[in-house]
């Protein structure tokens, strides 16, 4: 049969969490919804949004924080996110034991690293305002991703700011023990945000809803397959991308369903990809307000649409 | 016989220096010239400008009747200076001629052996076949002034230039050679223009010497030698009007350099 | 002619700025792709104070590593060209390290360094030293015995012939070498920036990328292009001076 | 000497290795700022298929992308060299360019021309071609009228001086420049390969930084490295037949 | 008087070229000494040998009755090729050796001035002084060599090597510039060497005339001219003796030459 041909960017280099994607192509839930997909590997949840609306892929799986930006500086080429995939999203400050940092008010005046475009850092507004903190005192010193780690250890600066499941896991890679590291995510400070999303551009979507339909399925069955067992997503990908290091990603995994992030009350009570408008709403809200822009119309950064009934995407229990 | 060069009232001047002034010379096709003057008077000077290497300041310089404006490509020049291209071995430095002029170069391919052959047969002559796959800097001065002089004849060109080309050469290896070249050019009858400063030299090759005024060079004299019957030989050397016609030049040529003359005497008592 | 090169040295650049804004317009090409050169304008004088802060440091550090790099990679070069043995142990190791991107470099310097000037300097520096090295290195390789020995001949000993033939032989090539280090170490300093730094041109296109504000990020371009172009001239007069001997080409016919 | 010199060469790079080696040991450098050699030649030991699937496509995109350098390079050096309109119109331009890194443009490359080979050949091209033009327009710029009246009196025309003196006169440089482009070309491949591609050893390397397996990273390295030294050691052959005639030492005393 | 210079057995070999074999010379120190031989024979090596820019491939080469290793540094040389170093100005070119050489080098800067005048009142005798601020291609073929003349002399050196040092000038200037040497020679009494081709400059410059043998080149007859009074003049050039003298070393340089006569002769029926 005629296959339709999808590229796909992914956020990021190849981890635990892609393995939805991973078990979706070697159990051919793609090829089931008639869909041909070639997934590659991302260079941020920014670019991927960029390489959407320049139409340099199809589909992107990115953080949607980075979408409501994007779509807030382009009114007049804007992507729509079209399924949920994190419930929450794991931005985070990130310090050590040692810095004696351990709620968010300790944070006022000290030196955060983190690069421009971490979206932790660019959201951070939103955060110091939900825990009272000025966010004119912090002392912020912009680095490379990569390089946020190795400073936080040589205490070049005192917190990072950065996806969790990103950062502890180079901590641990650094030699650094767990209980020493220090997590203050958002969503557990009073910012209750989305996290990552399957995007597309409008008119794609408009001219291909069977394209859409299928990989939303597909992701579900992914989703699905990865959560029974995630030992053989990790599999997958490893058959994908021989470097990927099974058992650094298979803790990472469980660290991002352990805090809720990709197996969560809500997406257990209403299924896989459910979006609660008033938490999204939030979402848009609190972005607009770090950014300065107008908050862009819900519409314009998501839609339901392509969902199929909550009985076909409930997780496994 | 018609004029294969004419220079006509012809100035140079590099800047600020006048080096060429007023200078009127003209030289029959087929005929062999050669011009003589003091040090820096001009003589390599009047060389670019008849093959059109240097554009005239003022008048004009003709070839074949006609004005140029541009290096004309009828011409094999020896240089005072060899400039033989050091990455060629001798026997490349020789064949470039034959890369560049034409019909030649197209045929280079396919006639390559026999003008190897021709080029060897001209690096045989004067002495250097065993050195054809030696470069430059492998060989004497001498050595490369006479291949120097192979790569000016290998094309056959109808105007030979010759800037001293025998200047590095020992006395006999040197009147050898005029006796090369004199067959040659009866053989072929190009036209040739030589530079040098030995008068016995200009007079045993040349038709017609042209004497050269101090610089700003200007030709103040031209003397025939057409009574001297060719071939020439040593004969030549020790008939009486020949040696009289040296004097003549020498005299000619230290009247010429009068002003440098007491400048030199006058420094002499200086240090 | 004089006047016509100038004309050319205008005209070119115009014409290529007018070809591009068509492109843009006609391909109907995003502004977060490629942005028009009249958007790059609007951002650059929008911009111009934050520009200027960014460029400033810029410019201070890759002069800094530049002129470490000509003091470094010249005397690298004099001993690479004059000894046989530096030639053969040092040329692997030295195309061996250039080979190797400076992006993985850079952080360790950070580490070291701390976040800011140090590394970008330091990175300038690094990318740019190896070109001058080189040319410097075959300028003295490749002088003519016949010239060395005019010095020799005088007892002159290897610093001797370094300075007197050495140098001014190879003085046209490290012109040449002077503006291919000249643009390595704004790319030096720009990526230590872009990787570590509060400040710099660098450091203003992360954030401006991070904006997606795509024609601030050219505009950081522009103003690194044009500050390559501002050495280039000053090299280019420098030069003009000083090596007048070498390109005294002839002026009739072909050439010129 | 020969012995000698082949000594050195295998004798710096040891003794160099030895250094670091100790001093990541005695420093107690942390693995992820600095790996010790012999974490990463554990590392490359490891993951010797990887770094060969990885490395053979750096070297692929890297040798096109320096062989139509080589090319454009010379043709452009070429223009700029002969012609002084071509050098004062189009050599400010060039230096522009090169100043601007070129991790800007790569992702313009890739909404182009697709994530993977094409833009890595062309970043490969980009940063490579400017010293290959620079040293050629140089060697063509500085020959001396002397070689170049002998091939005008014989009625050449411009392309047969470059092509019969030209060329060969500027020989020595070209090669020079072919040692700075080499490095340039890795370095260019590996950069575009680390914002968009996958596979090749900038790939291999995000990858491995985002993971903190930063030995793995450095086995990159030392990859790229060696690749390009190898790179080196052709060159170095193909020069020493080609240019003998300019590198004619002498060998008593003093120099050599 | 004591050997400045003594070569002993010497040869030389650039790869499978012999250029010199078996050579015995000695020079003695204040004397003045010619080389003459045929073109390719090795002369110019032999001053590269006694410079010690050439090691010798067997036997030895004593300066001051001392083995020589490498350069000496008591030298003036005049190489066969003017050598001027194009990115400086005549007088730049001149003063060299004053930067180079000790004790000149470390009062270069103090003594400038005075340097500068020497290197004028040179340029003032060959009639170059307002070609002083011209850099080297500016100059013609025989200015090139008066200049590098002038640069042999300035550090006033012990041992004075010159290469064929009037090669490319016409007979006046060139017997003006002998005179000009004499003189120099006669004050300071220095040691030279001269390189040349012209039989007549060999005998009126020097003590002792060196005949080379063609390649490899060995020294066949050494002429002693000490009997011609000193200053030599015009008058020198008219003693029967001084061109008895000349006759004779023509005929030796011919007997030299006899071998590549014979095939040159054989290959000018070739063409
Ligand atoms: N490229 C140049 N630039 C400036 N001046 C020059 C140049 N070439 C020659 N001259 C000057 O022009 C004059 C004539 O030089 P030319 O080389 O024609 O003399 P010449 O007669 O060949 O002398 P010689 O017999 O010494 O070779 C000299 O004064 C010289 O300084
Ligand atoms: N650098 C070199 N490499 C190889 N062979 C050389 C080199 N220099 C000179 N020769 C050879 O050595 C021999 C002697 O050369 P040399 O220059 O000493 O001759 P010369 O007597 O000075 O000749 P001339 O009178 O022509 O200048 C020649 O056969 C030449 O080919
Ligand atoms: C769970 C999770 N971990 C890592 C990343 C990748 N990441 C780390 S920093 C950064 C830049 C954000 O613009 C991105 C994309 C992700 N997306 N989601
Ligand atoms: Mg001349
Ligand atoms: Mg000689």
């Amino acid at each position: 049969q005629d296959l339709k041909p999808v590229k796909f960017s992914l956020d990021w280099t190849l981890q635990g969490n892609h393995a939805i994607w991973g078990l979706a192509l070697k159990n051919k839930y793609f090829e089931q919804n008639g869909l041909k997909v070639s997934m590659d590997r991302g260079y941020g949840s920014g670019d991927t949004v960029v390489k959407i609306a320049a139409g340099a892929y199809d589909i992107g799986f990115t953080d949607v924080n980075s979408v409501i930006k994007f779509n807030a500086e382009n009114p007049d080429r804007t992507v729509l996110a079209f399924y949920q995939v994190f419930d929450k999203t794991p931005n985070s400050i990130i310090t050590l034991k040692k810095s004696g940092i351990t709620k968010p008010a300790d944070l006022a005046g000290k030196k955060i690293g983190a690069p421009e475009s971490d979206s932790s850092r660019m959201m951070f507004g939103a955060f110091a305002k939900a825990n009272s903190i000025d966010p004119a005192s912090i002392n912020w010193v912009t680095m490379a991703p990569n390089l946020r780690e190795t400073m936080l250890v040589q205490g070049q600066v005192e917190a990072i700011s950065g996806f969790s499941s990103t950062s502890v896991f180079n901590l641990i890679s650094a030699g650094v023990p767990q209980d020493d590291i220090v997590v203050m995510s958002y969503a557990d400070n009073g910012l209750d945000l989305y996290g990552s999303v399957l995007v597309a551009m409008p008119d794609y979507i408009a001219k291909n809803p069977d394209i859409i339909k299928g990989f939303v399925k597909a992701t579900i069955s992914g989703t699905v397959d990865l959560l029974k067992d995630p030992a053989a997503g990790m599999t997958a990908m490893q058959e994908i991308e021989p470097m990927f290091d099974t058992k650094l990603e298979t803790a990472r995994l469980a660290f991002l369903m352990d805090k809720g992030v990709l197996k969560s009350p809500a997406f257990d009570k209403n299924g896989l990809g459910y979006v609660d408008p008033a938490r999204m709403d939030l979402t848009i809200k609190t972005n607009s307000e770090v950014y300065k822009v107008a908050a862009p119309a819900a519409e314009k950064v998501y839609t339901t649409e392509f969902l199929p009934p909550a009985s076909e995407r409930m997780p496994p229990k | 016989m018609k004029n294969l060069v004419e220079l006509v009232n012809v100035s140079l001047s590099y800047g600020k220096t006048l080096a060429v002034s007023d200078l009127n010379m003209t030289v029959a096709a087929g005929s062999f010239a050669a011009v003589v003057g003091p040090s820096g008077c001009g003589k390599s000077s009047l060389m670019k400008l008849v093959t059109g290497l240097m554009p005239a300041t003022s008048g004009s310089v003709l070839i074949d009747e006609k004005e140029i404006d541009g290096p004309v490509n009828i011409v094999g020049m020896a240089f005072q200076n060899p400039n033989l291209l050091p990455w060629r071995t001798t026997l490349e430095n020789v064949l470039l001629p034959l890369e560049v002029v034409r019909p030649e170069r197209h045929q280079f391919r396919a006639k390559r052996k026999e003008f190897v052959e021709r080029a060897m047969d001209l690096l045989r002559i004067v002495g250097l076949d065993s050195f054809a796959d030696h470069y430059p800097w492998q060989l004497s001065g001498g050595m490369q002034q006479r291949v120097s002089l192979c790569r000016s004849l290998i094309h056959q060109p109808r105007l030979l230039m010759l800037d001293e080309p025998f200047g590095a050469l020992d006395a006999f290896t040197r009147e050898e050679l005029w006796d090369v070249l004199q067959t040659i050019w009866l053989e072929r009858k190009f036209t040739a223009i030589l530079v040098t400063h030995d008068l016995r030299e200009a007079l045993y090759l040349a038709d017609k010497v042209h004497v050269m005024s101090n610089r700003p060079g200007r030709v103040v004299r031209s003397v025939d030698t057409t009574e001297f019957a060719r071939p020439r030989d040593e004969h030549t050397f020790i008939d009486p009007k020949f040696n009289e016609n040296v004097m003549e030049l020498r005299a000619e040529i230290r009247a010429q350099r009068l002003p440098v003359d007491i400048k030199t005497t006058t420094a002499e008592t200086t240090p | 002619m004089t006047r016509f090169e100038r004309l050319g040295s205008v005209f070119l650049p115009v014409l290529l700025i007018f070809i591009w804004q068509a492109a843009c317009v006609g391909f109907k090409i995003p502004s977060f792709v490629l942005p028009a050169p009249s958007e790059i304008a609007i951002a650059l004088w929008d911009n111009l104070y934050i520009i200027w802060f960014h460029s400033s440091q810029t410019l201070l550090t890759t002069v800094i590593g530049f002129a470490v790099a000509v003091v470094f990679g010249a005397l690298l070069g004099i001993l690479v060209g004059s000894s046989r043995f530096a030639y053969s142990s040092l040329y692997p190791m030295l195309v061996g390290f250039n080979s190797v991107p400076k992006v993985a470099i850079v952080p360790i310097l950070v580490v070291w360094f701390g976040i800011g000037t140090v590394p970008a300097i330091l990175t300038a520096f690094m990318l740019s030293f190896f070109p001058i090295a080189v040319n410097v290195a075959t300028g003295l390789a490749t002088i003519e015995p016949e010239l060395r020995d005019v010095l020799r001949s005088l007892g002159a000993n290897q610093l001797d012939i370094v300075r007197k033939i050495g140098i001014p032989r190879s003085l046209p090539y490290l012109f040449a070498s002077l503006k291919i280090s000249i643009t390595l170490a704004f790319v030096g300093s720009v990526i230590s920036e872009t990787l570590a730094s509060n400040r710099g041109i660098g450091t203003l296109m992360t954030q401006a990328s991070a904006n997606f504000r795509v024609s601030l990020v050219f505009a950081g371009l522009v103003v690194i292009a044009a500050m390559g172009i501002a050495m280039y001239v000053i090299f280019a007069i420098i030069e003009k001076r000083m090596t007048a001997w070498a390109v005294r080409g002839t002026t009739f016919g072909v050439g010129g």
